[in-house]
């Protein structure tokens, strides 16, 4: 149904613009760095323990926190941004924040993802087990993202786009009033947590690792912003492509009409 | 004012126009014919009309009520009947009248009334709504609806399936609606039946309406093909 | 009609086709009872550990049949359209939630006493404080059942909702999982913990949920 | 040999007797109109003959198969179009048609002029089946059983949903399998419209069949009321 | 047609269908792993429980998961009389059964490879005889398939499907249970015993009910 010149149209405008281009620029740049930062500039955390004088620490595996702790704040930004777009969807009655929800929401479940993968994966060495039973963070970690899975699947369910919008706020808004509920009881349920105290007090957090977590922090904030714009660029353009593609299906519909119009003029 | 105002309405299905730009526009006391061949438009016409759709573009107000902003004012007040029975199957016709009729406030006698107004056979109260024909099934559908006394109706196909004796209950609810000052609007492909009880001819082509001539009306008959 | 009516007549007609069909009774039930026979054997027949156990088995198995319950309130409304039936009626969305709900939560109530029934049988469990077990049970099948009647609602007549509904349902539930299995265990006497403390977790539960449902089913409603 | 071959058939819906000894003949090239009030008996009569329900009591033949014995063999054989669709909602219509004919073992290119046959417009084949209109699922469901080029045609309310075109569709359709020695049986409440394409009458009333006299059927309208 | 491409005409529907709504990837898949969660929270976190009973666990969740495959099996048929077509369509029920149970096998295999990666990492589980394992599971499977096909033919149509076909099939399906949490327990080093064993009754219940379907569907069909 979409023409051919409508496709190019669509195609030229990308979901890029010069602001991004610069802001991408900026952040390859960022990754570089950070990669000398992380692999490079800190040190693997080796500590000599006192009695036995033998290595201990949590060697390589350390450097994960570079990654790890970034992207826990990129899911709970994305979140906070998810909830505010279902709000502003019932109170405005907006598509715009719609799309905003929506495109947060997919970067938040990746987030959540990644802090789970990772989270496991440094778990293994440090723990001796990919997953912790009873520690607070691991499982509102995890809730929070099947709660995200949740939504995804509604945004996906069929209806207009109108009607897919008010049904996922609901759900969008819900999911915050969930993410309290989960905390509130998780944490009456696991109050000890070994997670993440220890791991920086005994790592002894400082210097040029300290520097290097707070600079992946400030890099991840700025790649989820990157991914946000692109990812809501889609979306609108999806939305604008179904536009065009709908004049072309108001006019072919509207052709089925000819032999009756004519039938009426004569 | 009129009952119906649609001007340059379209009702998108998934992605299909299914409306694309549907002008028309029906006074209190007329009954109208919705004809066209099959997926024109019809169904989609009289569900937007009942509120359960909304419109995507154009202006609608039906019963005064702007269909984009308030569909629930609507909903309340038109007799739709559309494929599905919208009945209970394990409810029997009974109750399935009972409850209904409590749903929209509807007293005891009226619905009493309305089932008889169908000529629903007295055996029939007791059976469970799954175990009926589809012809009484579709009975059953329509005394719920009389029982509301709406001012507007939307019937989609009411003569389907129906036996000689409920068509005629069928075609003489039209004329009483009309004649009571209520606005009616019939989808058909049995134009003959429905031709000599509406008073205007609508053909819905493409998602578009199209008003039919006196001369083509007089004919009661216009060939799509 | 006042609210209340209404909440009463949605309510009547659900429990009616429910008398009428018998299946939270011969169905749902009997599948709660055939899954905490399954763990019997999962576990090995491991007298400690289901004993142990007993409160959280209970609770899983209770969510897994209210999942079924929450489908058959839906079904309901989904075979020949009469969804759109009740939006024409002019009911108000609140009345219809909380007229679902509530038939929706007598039944699960129904089942869970039931299955209760089935722990003390198979697994032994004994009940040391019966007024915190009672209120605790009360407070979670509320809340289960306002939580499923939301999400159900927002389903509706999807074809998916089979299969979306409890992925949707089940990590919202987890709290009243966790809060319900703790309050069970003491009331149990297999776990040292307060229980009134997540009695008043599941209470809380309960009443945000059923708030919500009357709040958003207005809007899902009005705009659908 | 008939082609139906009917006598005291009862057939039990739950304890109801929808059928209550009805005896019917029908031959090979003949085509007979079921008429009756609804309920009267008329789907419960088709989906005997299609093999689809058990028979309580008398004797029942069709196609050459006891239909107390071997069901199955009958239902290969007959053309069946019901109330339901037997389509898959989520397949396209393209793909349903090719799923039911290769079922059949039905060439394609016996299913595409199936297809034409029933005029099914191109834009329908990649549309899902679950975002067809009501007569564009009927047509759909009619090309299937006529890809199969079945002997006995059993057909219920056919015309039902059906735009001008398509009701002249399935007339031909009615009238063509006649001639090709097939015999065709229309449940139906359209009696002007299938009057003039069947041979003969018969009447479906409180589960008994009634042959129509001549007379009654050159008046093309039996009352039943 | 050959039985051969009869059950490959009704196989290749089924998965088209399965790959454009996405059920089991999507909602049935997620939905098992939400279970295996809800058991951590369920057992209180008992890290040497969860590990102990990690066979049972998993087993438990593939037949809760293997229900919601057969029920959308069977709804495929149900929704517009497909199932009427069916029978007028002169297929062999043989090769409708073995058609339909393909799909839902190689469904049901998917999840059940899924579900166990999620126990690799929530239960800890490690895997001590790969091939063991890995035998078992394909047995147990095909079994469940078998199984679940068969009965979901036999409920049909039925309003009541949603809640008849878990109480009909569980029991079915307890020997499968055990056999195959035996036989996992020792794969995976949890329980001695002789998982090979195990296997073979898991094989020969599988080969009875493959068996079994192929001779009663035409049965079921012929005398509906
Ligand atoms: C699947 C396993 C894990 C999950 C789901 C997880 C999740 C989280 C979350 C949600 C946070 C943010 C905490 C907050 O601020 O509220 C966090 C922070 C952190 N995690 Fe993990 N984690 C996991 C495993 C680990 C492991 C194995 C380590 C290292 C031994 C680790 C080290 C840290 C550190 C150092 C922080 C930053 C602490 C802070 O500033 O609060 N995590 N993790
Ligand atoms: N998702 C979709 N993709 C393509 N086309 C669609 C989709 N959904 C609906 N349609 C089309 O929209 C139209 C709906 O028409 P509608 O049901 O209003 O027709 P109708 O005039 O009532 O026809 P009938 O006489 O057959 O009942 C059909 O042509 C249908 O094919
Ligand atoms: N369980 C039951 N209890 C009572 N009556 C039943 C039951 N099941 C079916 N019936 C009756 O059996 C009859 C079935 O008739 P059938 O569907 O064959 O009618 P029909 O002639 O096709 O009618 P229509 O013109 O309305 O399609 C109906 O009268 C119905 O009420
Ligand atoms: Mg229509
Ligand atoms: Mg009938």
């Amino acid at each position: 149904m979409v023409s051919v010149d409508q496709t190019a149209r669509a195609d030229s405008m990308g979901t890029s613009s010069k602001t991004t281009r610069i802001l991408g620029g900026v952040l390859l740049a960022g990754i570089a760095l950070w990669l000398f930062l992380a692999f490079v500039v800190t040190e693997p955390d080796i500590r000599i323990d006192g009695t036995s004088g033998q290595e201990i620490g949590q060697f390589d595996a350390f450097r994960l926190i570079y990654v790890h702790v970034p992207v826990v704040f990129v899911a709970y930004t994305a979140f906070v941004v998810t909830a505010i777009g279902s709000i502003m969807v019932l109170v405005k009655r907006s598509v715009w924040w719609d799309l905003v929800a929506g495109a947060s929401a997919e970067i938040g479940a990746l987030a959540s993802a990644l802090t789970l993968i990772t989270g496991s994966i440094w778990g293994r060495p440090i723990w001796g087990t990919y997953w912790l039973w009873g520690d607070v963070r691991i499982l509102t970690t995890l809730v929070l993202f099947m709660l995200s899975l949740g939504y995804l699947a509604v945004r996906r369910l069929e209806g207009t786009a109108e009607e897919r919008a008010r049904r996922s706020a609901i759900v969008g808004i819900l999911l915050v009033v969930n993410i309290l509920i989960v905390n509130r009881s998780v944490e009456w349920w696991a109050s000890q947590t070994i997670h993440q105290d220890s791991t920086i007090a005994e790592a002894a957090i400082g210097g040029s690792k300290a520097f290097t977590l707070f600079y992946s922090i400030v890099l991840a904030m700025g790649l989820f912003t990157w991914m946000m714009i692109h990812r809501f660029r889609l979306a609108w353009l999806e939305r604008q492509f179904d536009r065009f593609g709908l004049d072309d299906a108001l006019t072919s519909r509207r052709a089925e009409a000819a032999s009756v119009l004519e039938g009426e003029m004569s | 004012m009129a009952v119906v105002a649609l001007s340059d309405v379209v009702v998108l299905l998934g992605r299909f126009p299914a409306l694309a730009g549907a002008t028309l526009s029906v006074e209190a006391g007329q009954s109208v014919l919705l004809q066209g061949a099959n997926g024109a438009g019809k169904s989609t016409l009289l569900r937007l009309c009942a509120g359960l759709l909304r419109p995507e573009n154009g202006t609608a107000t039906v019963l005064g009520s702007d269909l984009f902003k308030d569909r629930r004012a609507v909903r309340q007040k038109v007799g739709y009947v559309g494929h599905l029975s919208m009945l209970y199957d394990d409810l029997s016709v009974a109750e399935n009248l009972r409850f209904w009729a409590n749903a929209a406030g509807v007293s005891e006698k009226q619905e009493r009334a309305a089932a008889e107004r169908m000529a629903i056979d007295g055996r029939l109260f007791d059976v469970p709504v799954k175990a009926l024909s589809a012809g009484q099934r579709r009975r059953t559908a329509l005394a719920v609806a009389a029982a509301r006394r709406p001012s507007l109706w939307l019937l989609d196909e009411p003569h389907a399936g129906l036996d000689q004796a409920g068509r005629d209950i069928v075609d003489e609810l039209i004329t009483d609606a009309a004649a009571a000052g209520g606005a009616v609007l019939v989808a058909s492909h049995e134009l003959d039946r429905v031709a000599p009880v509406v008073d205007r001819f609508v053909t819905i082509a493409g998602g578009l309406a199209i008003e039919q001539s006196q001369t083509q009306q007089a004919g009661g008959h216009v060939d799509l093909v | 009609m006042s609210i209340l009516s209404e909440v009463r007549l949605i309510m009547g007609k659900d429990l009616r086709i429910e008398r009428r069909s018998k299946i939270a009774l011969n169905q749902v039930a009997p599948f709660a009872i055939l899954i905490v026979v399954l763990f019997g054997f999962a576990l090995n027949a491991d007298r400690a550990a289901l004993t142990t156990f007993t409160p959280g088995l209970y609770w899983v198995t209770v969510l897994l049949a209210s999942i079924l319950a929450v489908h058959r309130s839906v079904a309901i409304e989904a075979g020949e359209g009469a969804r759109e039936g009740l939006l024409l009626s002019g009911l108000r969305p609140a009345s219809i939630f909380l007229g679902k709900a509530t038939a929706l939560i007598s039944q699960i109530f129904l089942v869970s006493i039931v299955l209760l029934g089935a722990v003390v049988i198979f697994y032994d469990a004994r009940v040391d404080d019966a007024v915190l077990l009672v209120t605790s049970l009360v407070s979670a099948v509320v809340g289960v059942g306002a939580a499923g009647t939301l999400y159900g609602a927002l389903l509706g007549a999807q074809r998916a909702r089979e299969t979306v509904l409890p992925i949707l349902l089940l990590p919202v539930l987890a709290p009243v999982l966790i809060a319900a299995t703790r309050a069970f265990g003491d009331a149990m006497g297999t776990v040292a913990t307060d229980g009134w403390a997540w009695t008043a977790l599941l209470a809380s539960f309960a009443a945000i949920y059923v708030a919500m449902g009357v709040v958003s089913h207005g809007v899902l409603m009005e705009e659908n």
